[in-house]
């Protein structure tokens, strides 16, 4: 129940990369036969890894998974020689982009964080607001991984194209389950990580649009055209590869039975439950995400008692040394005190069942109720 | 990451509750901060009868409540007083980096609970 | 014959790894269970590693591989925001560092290219000739990749501690043939690839003795102490772990069997052959690379013609579209130009046997043969 | 990388080998530029009758040679002379990217060989 963390890789994908460790084990690089068998397994999940998002396999750049294809998107628009440069983001991307950001700052570039109104929807005023001469990019995420909220890409890509600003968007959350089309969304760049559909931890992907032009952030033997240096992970490849196609193939059933369970959990718990907010947009949103607060209890708690039944989820709370600190997607949306401590995420996976999801929502009555008596806050 | 003597604290916490006749009460935190703790309690000749919490926060929060409800049962207000962070952390197995802090709201609460006794018995 | 390439996936290896696809897929970012384990399994392969060579743990950082442990360092090392700064390196790294530093050059770093002399040994006058004041990093390879030439690696870190500059070696090639302690070896830094000891690929550490202070080139959720962000390979840093373990535990006996090995095939292609020049040390040298140019004849060629003959091996020598291109390497060597575009590197492993050594002499006396009878250059 | 046709006639060379009292000689290359290719021919009435190589390079330096020597026995020099890159390409199944240029040696060894024949038969 937190599969937006990371999904268990799938069997199937797990037998496609088995060969890859030991019989076909050789580098891409090599002139050899033990070499080509690699270089055609990488062409192979290259084309495999388009073909899901309707790009050319020449436009997809493999890297070591979401969060270095953020930072090659957005610092890789950016000459690194060239003067002061704007780049536009919202406030609640993942910390992949706003790190990636913060750090361009330092560097002395401009960034202007958008902000989302109570459903996490970016704010298209103020995001056609900010747009100057010198703005390179903008980046903003198909869908959020806390709140599951999906974002109007094809509204911003008309932005940016009118602008002529380079347009990224951050899709680890979406592949599988929306329909994700390079031409459709009308985006210039997008991120995949495999660990998010089924596939390996350590790969990931970058789109690039045919005449997008960007720098590599790692040197070396020029791999990936020589937008990214390094032997490539030929196993980790061949499983984000097969991972896609599953992906793409199964959308359809996978995202309705993903649906379904997401809503028959939120309407069982708004039942079974007083004191409960849904957080995030109620429609656009994530199929396989649920995030709720519970009025007079904290998330750490609930996470721990959850656990303790074997379900995991996760919470946007977390406790440090001095004071609690809720995180930047639910101070984003300007959660109520009384609510923005006590949020859960429970984020749904193809392999859940519908009695998965009653032993939830069980578990969860079970523990609030427990929780909230403990609670001086509430008045049970 | 938690040791089992604070997940044991944590599942089956002690003194859960409010005591109606309390005859000290202390409260700290907000909702602002995140965790609230309330502790009451039921004193006689100087020493700790009953003591209950209520606490709004996390696994720490709850865990290290329980632990302060059941050191100070029993004992002498002064003797109360005197328990220390140390004594909160020896009972619970110890706490993970960056989270021993947490311990002292349970610590507080209870001071301030005893200070309230005293304050209505000068 | 092309370990240096790439090595298979011990099975050992590959084993230790596959729970971590499925039943123990967690986030180790998580607070659950599941993320526990993953977080318990981090820690051991960061123990394992650590141990191999000598560090802690907490000098360990995991990265995707050989490529961007030497980045991370070199880069690391370098306060973006500072001014002018120096780096010295030798003209045979690799190019994960030859091209980090180009890159550093092209924003207004200055380089030092320290020379080898015939045998690949660096000049370590020169080298500390170069030193300036502003000298922040000395970066030179433990082994070169081409010609196994191993570097005075303990004199060259007592020139770099009296003059207080940190000291990077990638010892990518050294893991698991020659012993690797940091100690020992009085580094600041060292870079470690997982495919090239039989773990897998897409896996990777950099070693940072504690006080060294570097930054990040990857932003995101902090892993790795905020030095490297993105979800961990957990499966790959597991296989990582378990590969240095192997490598240290069977160093003495594996050396000393590939050394054996590669004298006789070294002696016996002599015997079998005229007109032949051992490239790198005699005797400075990995106990698993044999590099041999043959006059007369060209590297690709006999590439070819092993290869078809099921031997994979590697040359220096790279045709493309206007001229023959030797390596960066032998160039540095300033080999004789009969010798320069015949040279193949043979790289054993130590799951070869003496049969195998056996067929390789035989078959390059014929391949070399034909080619000399095919040759101009020659009277044959 | 290299089609069945160039592995085919890489392993296995037509007219390997330098003709003593060729009619012609040609040669290009140098040590210093990598590939060197020795082609000598024996004409009789205008017509290639033999023709050898001697070949000092790679993989498409080796086969181009030794398929332009195939396609030119037994032609006419002027014809021969008319031989194109794309003949030679065709003939090997195309040639990998990046490398279609070296197929312009072993022609031009070619060439000079028939220029020689043509300046000592003027
Ligand atoms: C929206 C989003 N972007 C980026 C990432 C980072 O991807 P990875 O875990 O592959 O580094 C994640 C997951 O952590 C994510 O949810
Ligand atoms: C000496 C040396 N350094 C660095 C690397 C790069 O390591 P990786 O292949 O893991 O990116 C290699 C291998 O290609 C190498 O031989």
């Amino acid at each position: 129940m937190d599969h937006s963390a990371t999904t268990p890789v799938d069997p199937l994908v797990v037998d496609a990369m088995l060969p890859y460790f030991s019989e076909m084990f050789g580098n891409s690089s090599s002139l050899h036969s033990f070499g080509m068998e690699a270089a055609e397994a990488l062409a192979r999940a290259r084309e495999q890894v388009a073909e899901a998002i309707g790009a050319s396999p020449e436009e997809i750049i493999f890297t070591s998974g979401g969060t270095e294809s953020d930072n090659l998107a957005i610092r890789g628009v950016i000459p690194h020689d060239a003067g002061k440069k704007h780049i536009i983001t919202s406030v609640i991307e993942h910390p992949a982009v706003l790190n990636t950001c913060a750090f361009l700052e330092s560097m002395g570039h401009d960034i202007t964080y958008v902000p989302v109104d109570a459903d996490g929807i970016i704010d298209l005023q103020e995001l056609k607001g900010s747009i100057r001469d010198d703005t390179v990019l903008i980046s903003v995420m198909h869908a959020n991984n806390e709140v599951g909220t999906i974002q109007p890409i094809e509204e911003i890509a008309k932005i940016a194209k009118e602008n002529d600003i380079y347009f990224h968007t951050d899709a680890v959350q979406t592949v599988g389950k929306v329909p994700v089309n390079v031409d459709d969304l009308g985006v210039d760049m997008l991120s995949i990580s495999s660990h998010k559909i089924h596939g390996p931890k350590g790969a990931g992907a970058l789109y690039v649009r045919k005449g997008t032009v960007i720098e590599p952030i790692v040197f070396g033997g020029n791999h990936e055209r020589g937008l990214r240096s390094g032997t490539e992970n030929i196993p980790g490849i061949v499983g984000l590869g097969k991972a896609m196609s599953l992906a793409s193939e199964l959308l359809g059933t996978d995202a309705k039975h993903m649906q379904e369970m997401r809503d028959s959990l939120i309407s069982r718990v708004f039942d079974a439950l007083p004191d409960v907010r849904l957080n995030g947009h109620p429609t656009q949103r994530l199929p396989n995400n649920v995030n709720l607060s519970f009025k007079y209890v904290e998330g750490e708690s609930m996470l721990m008692m959850l656990d303790m039944k074997g379900i995991a989820v996760s919470t946007g709370s977390a406790c440090s040394s001095k004071s609690m600190n809720a995180s930047h997607v639910l101070t984003s949306l300007k959660l109520e005190d009384d609510y923005i401590h006590g949020s859960l995420r429970i984020s749904l996976g193809k392999e859940n069942t519908m009695e998965d999801v009653d032993y939830v929502v069980e578990s969860l009555k079970e523990i609030v109720l427990k929780l909230r008596e403990m609670s001086p806050l509430s008045n049970s | 990451m938690y040791s089992k003597k604070v997940i044991e604290e944590f599942s089956n916490p002690h003194n859960v509750g409010v005591i109606e006749d309390a005859d000290g009460v202390g409260e700290i935190g907000s909702t602002v901060d995140g965790d609230i703790i309330n502790i009451s309690i039921k004193v006689k000749d100087d020493v700790i009868e009953d003591i209950k919490f209520k606490t709004f926060g996390c696994v720490v929060a709850i865990s290290t409540s329980s632990a302060v409800t059941r050191l100070a049962k029993g004992k002498n207000v002064d003797e109360a007083l005197e328990l220390a962070n140390e004594d909160v952390l020896e009972a619970l197995g110890g706490l993970p980096e960056g989270k021993d802090k947490c311990s002292g709201f349970a610590l507080d609460a209870l001071k301030l609970a005893i200070e309230d006794y005293q304050e209505k018995n000068k």
